[in-house]
């Protein structure tokens, strides 16, 4: 079970919008064990603005926005190193826990001893309307003009059942709760089914997932203890798939399950492998769905790679797992089913492994060695550069938007970057 | 018969005691069942009161606001117009309104709680809230007709639509034991109209909150305590139809209604923290081609059992 | 038809409390432009969210349309079926046989998916 | 000039109001549900006049029609939310002189009609009488009810949905030309 402190007598509930930056998505979700913090997914429905990790200069206007966004009284709390998107947000370093902070800021709020932060957008109306048209409200006819302030949506072509509706031309957000943190899609919709997906902005880049393996090509590391990062990884990324597709219960259960694995303790998977079949994850997903093509498979690595029947895996070729007899574990079908059954069998597999690796001294892998989310270093054999980049549009064209949705969350977020080729 | 002015008070007083259940029920099952990084609903608690005085509250560019602000009301209305169908004690007629035709007017609720979802994700003219709107619509619709089929094998040996009867007829047997598949798929129903768990279409996060993406003080509060005041509608109503409302050996009939409606309010509350929501397309499909036929089958197990 | 009247009274007063407390307003001052863009995970939205929403199941509204026309005939049914017996379980056995062709019809042809 | 009469001239109101009200607005959502409501007040009449299961089955009925038209009307209307002026009527003239038309006829035939009056005692079961008719006598007309619904529902799948079990129904159809002049070889 959750670790989890009351909430201190005299405080509400802090409701907070977090907008992830680069190494932060952990963190965030790691604040989700103090019952007095809520994340909610919009900001419509917050009174802080957490921004967790850096954010490159490039998300800055995406965050206004969202800041604007927020009802007042609101405030800004900016939990890790790099410049300072807002004026007057309040600086947290890396290493301190932001509850305290938040509590003092909302307490704040509430007594009206901090003045909510006003807007960083200009005060005006998307396109100037007010006047123009017959009611004055900036339109012509029947749809042109821009009607209190925005265009219609016009018609386009539409895939699948030839009624030419309204095409409707959206870019989802890098700080979309439910794509990973820093993804900002251009779609173009008819209804709720995707026409076309054009990647605007890649995933931020999280090193915290893999600042143990590649701590491990330099210096010497417990082989136990990244098996343990390598469970951890997975089980959140199959606690973020869960919490998704709106099974509340495994989902607390996957993220207890990597708590208890980050600090040592004894984790028991059959007790998560039942919640999981109770809850109906897998029959729910259609079979199939988010199959790559055979010539795109060449852009996965990792578990990803292994769901979809390539069992290549650095670990068979080092030296301390081939000594433990280490098997990697493949699957045929690649799809979205596959890839959350790989998370989980591949979990079970490390804490195994992390068990019988415990007496081990320290090594290093000078050569390389198995990233979470596929190989790290330059490995012996097959080098890195050769990797198509993941054709999005082909992966999720035709798909409805909650299958999409699960699609991405299948994929690790790090992992994702990587496939779209994003550099650094 | 209960006169107007027994039935009003008496209805919104216990809706109200049923909404602080039911925030109690879900702050429960939060601790309980373990709590998730992205977590939305507001409950009826100081909490949620104190976080929406002295709150601004916006809306969006070009919102049909009306509608907007009649959704809430709509829902909430509803919710107690379903809860004052229920008979509140065993004697005939003690129900603070006895139609006769019961079973028809809860029909009449669901309809408009559809309508009354779609317009609160349709008036505030943003993305998100517009998809979880259409997508709720087509699950809401086809799960309605699943309820219909088992409310109607519930009224087959009663010989009659009035709640009142329903009750009557479960004397020595409830319906829950005499059609099997009567309450697992009316806990469905429940599960969709009160945008829970599996058949949360509306306000999912893969949405980001869906149809409630643009709320915010008021009216945000204002959907949480509707979506709370149909649970315990529901509650009620399926403590009625299928547990037999307020008979029971020897506590007195409002108790025993409590007591069932507030076991069905646990169970949909721990149904909606457990269970996954499958693809909209796929959950269609599977409401058509599997639930109806059930529905069918359990309409017929009433049938041959009321002929007996 | 008091009880009517305790019905229409319990859904338009607690409708109307909704109302009073969904537009109160309480807080400080009206939304400000930027404060009024739709939320889509900080992009600017480049049209209305209105628009001809392309839904995909409008096969299956059609036909819950038809379908629940045959509810309707089997309210009455219910209420007689038990005084009536047999002869009532064959018409709407009958009944219901002729309205499952239509539904599997439908969903051979595929109408229950996504369109 | 009871109560009871105040309460049905309020609904007649209602009805005609929210009707009128249909033609005057801009957005099809709020012209659907406007028109549900003008609906309602017709089934809250309908329950005054003591069809207790008929005026529920309307409200419940309308309840769903109003919804599937409110999507159908969205899904094909241009400005579907109003957002520019809509002008729902056409033909002005002519449409004032048949409204005037059909109202005086209607009103004239049914003050002409010498209604039965045989109220029915008060509270008395309307449900069972209807189920009997409609398993006696009325029953061939039951049975053909489920026919033409089963009529409906096959049109209504074969003419609205484009993919069949023979794959989509426009496979190797070409549209029509806009101007009929250009012959556009296939």
């Amino acid at each position: 079970m959750a670790v989890s402190e009351a909430i201190p007598r005299g405080h509400r509930q802090v409701r907070y919008f977090a907008a992830i930056g680069e190494d932060a998505l952990a963190w965030v979700e790691g604040l989700a064990r103090d019952a007095g913090l809520r994340r909610v997914p919009t900001p419509r429905a917050a009174s802080l603005l957490l921004i967790a990790g850096r954010l490159p200069e490039r998300s800055w206007p995406a965050l206004r926005r969202v800041h604007d966004q927020m009802p007042h009284p609101r405030a800004v709390l900016h939990w890790g190193e790099g410049a300072q998107p807002v004026p007057d947000a309040v600086a947290l370093a890396p290493a301190a826990t932001p509850a305290v902070a938040m509590r003092a800021l909302q307490g704040d709020l509430d007594r009206g001893a901090r003045g909510s932060s006003p807007d960083l957008l200009p005060n005006e109306p998307p396109a100037p309307w007010l006047g123009k048209g017959p009611h004055g409200q900036g339109g012509e006819g029947m749809m042109g003009g821009t009607p209190y302030g925005r265009p219609m949506t016009m018609r386009g072509d539409e895939l699948r059942d030839g009624l030419r509706l309204d095409a409707h031309a959206v870019t989802l957000g890098p700080f979309a709760p439910m794509l990973p943190p820093g993804l900002a899609l251009d779609l173009r919709l008819q209804g709720d089914v995707i026409q076309r997906v054009e990647v605007m902005q890649p995933p931020f880049r999280d090193a915290m997932v893999e600042a143990p393996f590649a701590a491990a090509i330099d210096r010497p590391m417990s082989a136990a203890g990244l098996e343990r990062a390598r469970a951890v990884h997975h089980l959140r990324c199959l606690g973020r798939f869960c919490a998704l597709r709106g099974a509340a219960a495994p989902a607390a259960r996957a993220y207890a399950s990597a708590y208890r694995a980050t600090i040592g303790g004894r984790v028991d998977l059959g007790s998560l492998r039942r919640w999981l079949w109770l809850s109906g994850l897998r029959p729910g997903i259609a079979p199939g769905l988010g199959t790559l093509s055979a010539a795109q498979r060449g852009c996965l690595s990792g578990p990803a790679l292994r769901a979809a029947g390539v069992p290549d895996d650095l670990r068979t070729r080092l030296e301390p797992y081939t000594g433990v007899g280490f098997a990697p574990i493949a699957r045929q079908a690649g799809d979205v089913r596959a890839r959350i059954d790989q998370w989980l069998a591949e979990a079970a597999q490390a804490l195994d492994l992390a068990a019988r690796l415990e007496g081990l001294p320290p090594t290093t892998f000078a050569e390389g060695l198995e990233g979470p989310a596929g190989a790290l270093g330059a490995p012996a054999g097959g080098d890195r550069g050769d990797r198509p980049a993941l054709d999005l549009d082909a992966l999720l064209r035709g798909l409805e938007w909650g299958q999409a949705v699960s699609v991405l969350a299948s994929f690790s977020p790090d992992a994702l970057r990587r496939m779209l080729g994003a550099a650094g | 018969m209960m006169g107007p002015l027994t039935a009003l008070p008496l209805t919104l007083c216990v809706l109200f005691a049923g909404m602080i259940l039911v925030g109690v029920l879900d702050a429960l099952a939060w601790r309980l069942l373990g709590r998730v990084p992205i977590d939305d609903d507001d409950r009826l608690t100081l909490g949620g009161l104190r976080a929406v005085i002295r709150r601004q509250s916006i809306s969006t560019e070009r919102p049909d606001l009306a509608a907007w602000r009649l959704a809430p009301a709509l829902y909430f209305g509803l919710a107690a117009a379903g809860l004052a169908l229920v008979p509140v004690a065993v004697a005939v007629g003690r129900a603070p309104v006895d139609v006769e035709a019961g079973i028809v007017v809860w029909g009449a609720v669901e309809a408009l709680t559809v309508i009354a979802v779609f317009l609160h994700g349709w008036s505030s003219n943003a993305l998100l809230p517009l998809m979880g709107a259409y997508r709720f619509v087509a699950i809401g619709l086809s799960i309605m007709l699943v309820s219909m089929f088992v409310l109607i094998g519930a009224a087959l040996p009663a010989g009659s639509l009035r709640l009142t009867a329903i009750v009557e007829s479960q004397r020595e047997l409830w319906n829950l034991v005499r059609q099997p598949l009567g309450l697992p798929l009316f806990l469905l129903l429940g599960l969709a109209i009160t945008l829970r768990g599996p058949l949360d279409y509306a306000d999912a996060p893969d949405l980001a909150g869906g149809t409630s993406a643009e709320d915010n003080a008021q009216l945000r509060l204002a959907w949480q305590l509707a979506r709370a005041a149909m649970l315990v509608a529901f509650a009620a109503m399926a403590a009625t139809v299928f547990l037999g409302g307020p008979l029971g050996p020897v506590l007195p009939g409002p108790v025993w209604l409590a007591l069932k409606a507030g076991l069905v309010a646990a169970v949909l509350v721990v149904l909606g923290h457990l269970l996954a929501r499958p693809d909209a397309s796929r959950m269609m499909t599977f409401i058509w081609v599997v639930l109806l036929p059930l529905s069918f089958l359990d309409l017929a197990i009433a049938g041959l059992e009321a002929l007996r | 038809m008091t009880a009517l009247i305790a019905l229409a009274l319990i859904l338009l007063l607690s409708g109307g409390l909704m109302l009073l407390l969904a537009q109160v307003e309480v807080g400080p001052m009206p939304g400000s432009e930027p404060q009024k863009v739709p939320f889509l995970g900080g992009s600017e939205p480049a049209t209305h969210a209105w628009q001809r929403f392309h839904l995909r199941y409008y096969p299956m509204t059609l036909l819950f349309i038809a379908f629940e026309m045959e509810m309707m005939f089997m309210y009455p049914w219910a209420v007689v079926y038990a005084e009536i017996g047999a002869k009532a379980l064959a018409e709407m056995g009958m009944f219901l046989l002729i309205l499952s062709i239509g539904i599997f019809y439908g969903w051979r042809e595929g109408i229950f998916r996504w369109q | 000039m009871s109560w009871a009469d105040g309460v049905f001239w309020l609904l007649a109101a209602v009805a005609l109001l929210t009707g009128w009200r249909v033609f005057r607005t801009d957005s099809m959502v709020r012209a659907s549900f406007l028109l549900l409501a003008s609906f309602i007040a017709v089934g809250a009449m309908m329950l005054m006049l003591g069809a207790a299961y008929l005026g529920f089955a309307t409200i419940f009925m309308m309840a769903v029609e109003m919804m599937v038209m409110a999507l159908f009307m969205v899904m094909f209307m241009m400005n579907p939310a109003g957002l520019n002026p809509m002008v729902m009527v056409h033909q002005h003239g002519l449409a004032i002189v048949a409204g005037l038309v059909t109202f005086a006829g209607l009103s004239a035939f049914a003050l002409s009609l010498d209604l039965p009056d045989r109220p029915l005692p008060g509270g008395a079961e309307v449900i069972a009488p209807l189920g009997r008719e409609l398993l006696g006598p009325s029953m061939l007309v039951f049975e053909s009810a489920g026919v033409t619904l089963l009529a409906t529902m096959l049109c209504v799948v074969i003419l609205s949905s484009r993919s069949g079990r023979f794959g989509p129904s426009d496979l190797g159809s070409v549209p029509p030309a806009v101007d009929p002049a250009i012959e556009e070889d296939p």
